[in-house]
């Protein structure tokens, strides 16, 4: 079977010379819930531009779902993949909410009723029904998250990548976020700092350090082993056991 | 419409920047009624904006090249004042920093397309908008504006080319030529405007200052449930301009005299650089000599001084009293600092 | 967020470089003047100017290519000096077989030799000198505050526009839109309306940070930027050289018309 | 004894209408540490944009240890509360880390080796010092918001304002920025969606809600109370207990 997310000896460096990644590969099958963990500066945004050709490979493939990210394919790539960015200002640009959260859809061919459900679906959803006629750059931070994880819920993609979805969230924001992702029967592959929150939501978990993958296993077998974690600059929470 | 060097006389370009840096000067006192710390920023965006729309540049027939202008907005953004302020910091970045118009020629720079734009602009703009103050009167106040405004600069353009332009051009053609493509302009000119302020209208209504008083008081409920009306006007607090009328007054009197006495003592050289000398006659006598081996006559000079030498004497002068007078101006004001 | 536009400025660590920037823009400015003081008969001169610059490049370490390449902003003024030997009126002469008016070619050379100079010699100070430090060295020639203090943010909103831009399109892509033909220009025009306020409140934003740590309306000077006697010297050569010449060229013409 | 921060019967609308604070009152004594709870939107960014004077009171009084803040007090008040903000990239201006780091101080008129050390120490404490050269915009987000907390450390405040502050942190750098935060004398009042890092650090807590505060006690009497925290949309994370 073809795995929904393939990447293999990814290596890039930033216009201004940093490097990056320095070689990653991972494999993610159809419909597994995986967290991607590790320390500050690790690569983790790098390597998520990557899954959908934001950023191109300056070494090595990315493949999604069978279909190699090349400059041909981006268009069904990014129909297929969603992104959803770390800094929300990043994904929100047009002037309502309305508009931000149509935008996708109607890039896919939507129109008219059937637009305006989408819309309002994922709206609910998020719990930002009542903000859809206001600027996004008016909102509060956590708001802004909310519309942004919209927009790409919205599009309706078969993978789902999320860069520190569950920051800015007000607890039972975060947890409802929790809900809507085991909802849905698509591939996600989740960011975040929030070991016990990844616990919660993710069978899998890769930890990235330094540009390469350093560990690859199941959440609880990772989260028990105190040096992995310790090498990489994760620890578990204040009163936080893995129950 | 940025004017090169050498594309005017000494004597337009030193009495256009005597013009342009009394205005300023003017502008500068002005400037600080308007402006507070948290619109300071907003005179520095309009500027960045003015900056960009000028950069979609194209050259007109005979009138060097046309762009938008941005005079208009920027008046209406920001006030008439700061406008003229956004304008001349465009105007000096894009000289220095983008060799885009001439250093010697930012006095004409300036006046064309900072005062004469927002002088137009404002005055329409307040003309329409004393009587009808609605959002839609604003949006609309703004096209005629910035329409008006493209025009009247290109006609100053005109006046000034007419008075020392050194290119032997009629000055029908170069009308007709500003005239016919800056109506043009202005029409773009007039949607662009209308458009960014009716934007800016409908989320930070506080932002234009063309459009004070026009939002409705905010109502604030205190935690025991009292209701307190706030007027509008407590947002970034701008008190209207007062006492200006002296200090314009004045500012065009000084520039006015100074003006005539520069072009009377620029207007004393003769040729070198005028186009009125190759009326004369003179280029003629440099091509019966072949272009080689000139006399001193040719070039002309003034009780033994040539033109050239006698134009630095003069761009130094002005710039001396230039300076003297927005120091003084300045003066009166304690300091050109923002408050902050 | 001050890259950008900042590719004027070629970084680099010769004299010229080195010049507080005060220095330079006096004597750009001053050089400005001589030039346009140039009779415009004087080719000689003309052709000196050019070379003092050129020795000004090489000193700075600036390729011609570099200057070339910009000096691009030139092509409105060079289009229509070309066309004022056509429009101009005056004696006609015959060229290659076209009627060109006289007073038109003087103009025209008149037009695009001072325009030249000013153009490199406005590039050459602004590939050797930051922006921001620019404005410093404006602030230290008595340029009113409040003017640099709108140049400061309108070089700061420059970056904040292109950047807040570079998002918007990074966003707009990865929700499967790239802007090809004409009928994407409305979702362009909706998320320019957008662009306007977004960068105003983000400029705003970071002006009212800075305003937290204390800014006052002038930037901290942490370099000491006194220029020495020497510097002012060294500084002084290009419009000094040039003076010089003005004047020399004046009194070598002055001796031969009495002779 | 004059309380380092007042607040009294604070009320604000943003310029499009948006009322985000209806009649904030509360009082913080010297040297104390507290956090500020609340769903998204509550108003929480906004009250503390009124405590260094960034926005400036619709109705009601700031005071900071004893001085009002109004037009005359601004330089003084912006001397003495220092505001880590929620984005770093609204903190973020200068083309170098270093840069951005001295601008504080430099204002304070600090210079040369005083204030080179003063940065130097500011980034060590944050563990960015080997980005000091590299231009902040070209770092990671986690990387960007330890900076920023840099900018404001460098210029040594009475009283410390925290946006969220450990959001996109590494759980290390979370750890350690709770030790900084610890190792200082200063009053701290401090935003955050984290309940756990909040009983870690501050004695007491209050929830913003709605524009009003809605709870005001002890963090561990507020986060036993489950029935207050489920109004106001807060609820302790998977796995974790009052310890
Ligand atoms: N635009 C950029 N230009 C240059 N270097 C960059 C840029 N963005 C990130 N980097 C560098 O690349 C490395 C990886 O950054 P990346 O943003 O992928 O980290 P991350 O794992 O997402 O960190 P965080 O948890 O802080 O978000 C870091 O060293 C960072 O400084
Ligand atoms: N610039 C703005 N213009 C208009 N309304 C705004 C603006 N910023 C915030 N708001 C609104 O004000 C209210 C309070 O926002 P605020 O940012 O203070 O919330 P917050 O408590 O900080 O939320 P979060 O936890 O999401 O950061 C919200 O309803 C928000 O939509
Ligand atoms: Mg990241
Ligand atoms: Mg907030």
């Amino acid at each position: 079977m073809t795995a929904s997310l393939e990447v293999d000896r990814l290596a890039y460096a930033y216009p201004d010379g940093t490097q990056a990644l320095f070689g990653v590969d991972l494999r993610i099958e159809r419909g597994e819930r995986v967290a991607l963990l590790g320390p500050n500066g690790a690569g983790k945004t790098t390597l998520v531009m990557h899954l959908n050709g934001i950023l191109t490979a300056g070494h090595g493939t990315v493949t999604v779902a069978g279909l190699p990210v090349s400059k041909d394919s981006l268009k069904e790539i990014r129909r297929r993949v969603g992104l959803v960015f770390q800094d929300p200002d990043d994904q929100l640009f047009m002037p309502t909410v309305r508009d931000d959260v149509a935008f996708g859809p109607a890039n896919l061919g939507l129109r008219g009723e059937e637009l305006q459900q989408r819309v309002k679906d994922a709206l609910t959803r998020v719990g930002m029904l009542e903000a859809i006629d206001r600027p996004p750059h008016h909102l509060s931070f956590g708001q802004r998250r909310r519309v942004a994880v919209a927009t790409v819920l919205a599009m309706e993609p078969e993978i789902l990548v999320l860069d520190e979805p569950s920051s800015n969230l007000d607890p039972a924001s975060r947890r409802e976020l929790a809900e809507i992702l085991r909802s849905l029967d698509v591939t996600v592959l989740m960011v975040t700092h929030d070991l016990p929150y990844a616990l919660e939501l993710c069978e899998r978990s890769l930890i990235l350090s330094g540009g390469v993958i350093a560990a690859d296993g199941p959440t609880r077998t990772i989260l028990s082993d105190a040096a992995l974690l310790a090498g990489h600059r994760l620890e578990l929470p204040y009163g936080f056991t893995v129950p | 419409m940025h004017v090169p060097d050498g594309f005017f006389n000494l004597a337009v370009s030193v009495s256009a920047g005597a013009v342009a840096a009394a205005g300023v000067a003017v502008c500068l006192r002005g400037a600080r009624r308007e402006l507070d710390d948290r619109t300071a920023p907003m005179a520095g965006l309009v500027a960045a904006f003015v900056f960009a729309v000028q950069m979609l540049n194209f050259p007109v027939a005979a009138g060097t090249s046309g762009h938008l202008l941005g005079g208009a907005l920027a008046a209406i953004l920001v006030g008439p004042y700061t406008a003229v302020l956004c304008m001349a910091v465009v105007l000096l970045v894009q000289g220095f920093f983008f060799a885009d118009g001439g250093l010697t020629a930012l006095g004409v720079n300036i006046t064309l397309m900072g005062l004469v734009t927002v002088l137009a602009g404002w005055g329409v703009f307040r003309l329409i908008t004393r009587s009808v103050r609605s959002r839609a009167a604003i949006t609309a106040a703004s096209f005629a504006a910035a329409l008006v405004s493209v025009p009247a600069s290109a006609l100053v353009f005109t006046l000034l080319f007419w008075i020392g332009g050194t290119a032997p051009v009629e000055i029908g053609t170069v009308a007709a030529a500003m005239g016919g493509v800056h109506t043009l302009i202005g029409i773009g000119e007039g949607l662009i405007t209308a458009v960014t302020v009716g934007t800016v209208l409908a989320t930070r209504p506080d932002l234009v200052y063309g459009a004070r008083g026009l939002a409705a008081p905010l109502v604030l409920r205190g935690a025991d449930g009292d209701v307190t009306v706030v007027p509008e006007g407590r947002v970034g607090v701008r008190t209207p301009v007062r006492r200006s009328r002296p200090f314009l007054l004045g500012g065009v009197g000084v520039t006015l005299v100074l003006a005539g006495a520069v072009s009377f003592f620029a207007s004393g050289d003769p040729d070198g650089l005028e186009r009125v000398a190759e009326d004369e006659g003179f280029i003629g006598q440099a091509a019966d000599h072949a272009f080689g081996a000139w006399t001193l006559a040719d070039y002309g000079d003034v009780g033994g001084i040539p033109v050239g030498i006698a134009g630095i004497i003069g761009v130094g002068i002005t710039l001396i009293v230039a300076g003297v007078v927005a120091y003084a101006v300045r003066r009166r004001g304690h300091g050109g600092d923002l408050p902050v | 967020m001050s890259a950008g536009h900042h590719q004027l400025y070629r970084a680099g660590d010769t004299p010229v470089h080195r010049l507080p920037p005060q220095c330079k823009l006096a004597a750009v400015a001053v050089f400005a003047l001589v030039v346009v003081a140039t009779p415009r008969e004087w080719f000689a001169a003309f052709g000196a100017y050019a070379l003092l610059l050129a020795g000004v490049a090489v000193t700075a370490r600036v390729p011609a290519g570099s200057v070339l390449r910009r000096m691009v902003i030139e092509i409105p003024f060079v289009l229509f000096a070309l066309a004022i030997p056509f429009i101009g009126t005056g004696e006609r002469v015959q060229v290659a077989g076209l009627s060109l008016s006289l007073p038109g070619l003087w103009a025209a050379w008149n037009i695009l030799a001072k325009a030249t100079l000013g153009v490199v010699a406005s590039i050459l100070l602004a590939a050797t000198t930051e922006p921001r430090m620019l404005l410093l060295g404006a602030r230290r020639l008595r340029l009113p505050p409040m003017l640099v203090q709108i140049a400061m943010f309108m070089l700061r909103y420059m970056d904040v526009i292109l950047e807040e831009m570079r998002r918007m399109r990074v966003a707009r892509e990865s929700r499967g839109f790239t802007a090809r033909d004409a009928r994407h220009i409305p979702v362009v025009a909706r998320s320019a309306g957008a662009l306007f306020i977004r960068s105003y409140e983000r400029g705003e934003r970071v002006h009212l940070a800075m305003l937290s740590r204390g800014y006052t309306g002038s930037m901290p000077v942490i370099q000491d930027l006194t220029p020495s006697a020497g510097q002012w010297l060294l500084a002084g050569t290009l419009p000094g050289a040039a003076l010089a010449l003005l004047l020399g060229t004046w009194g070598l013409r002055a001796m031969w018309g009495m002779s």
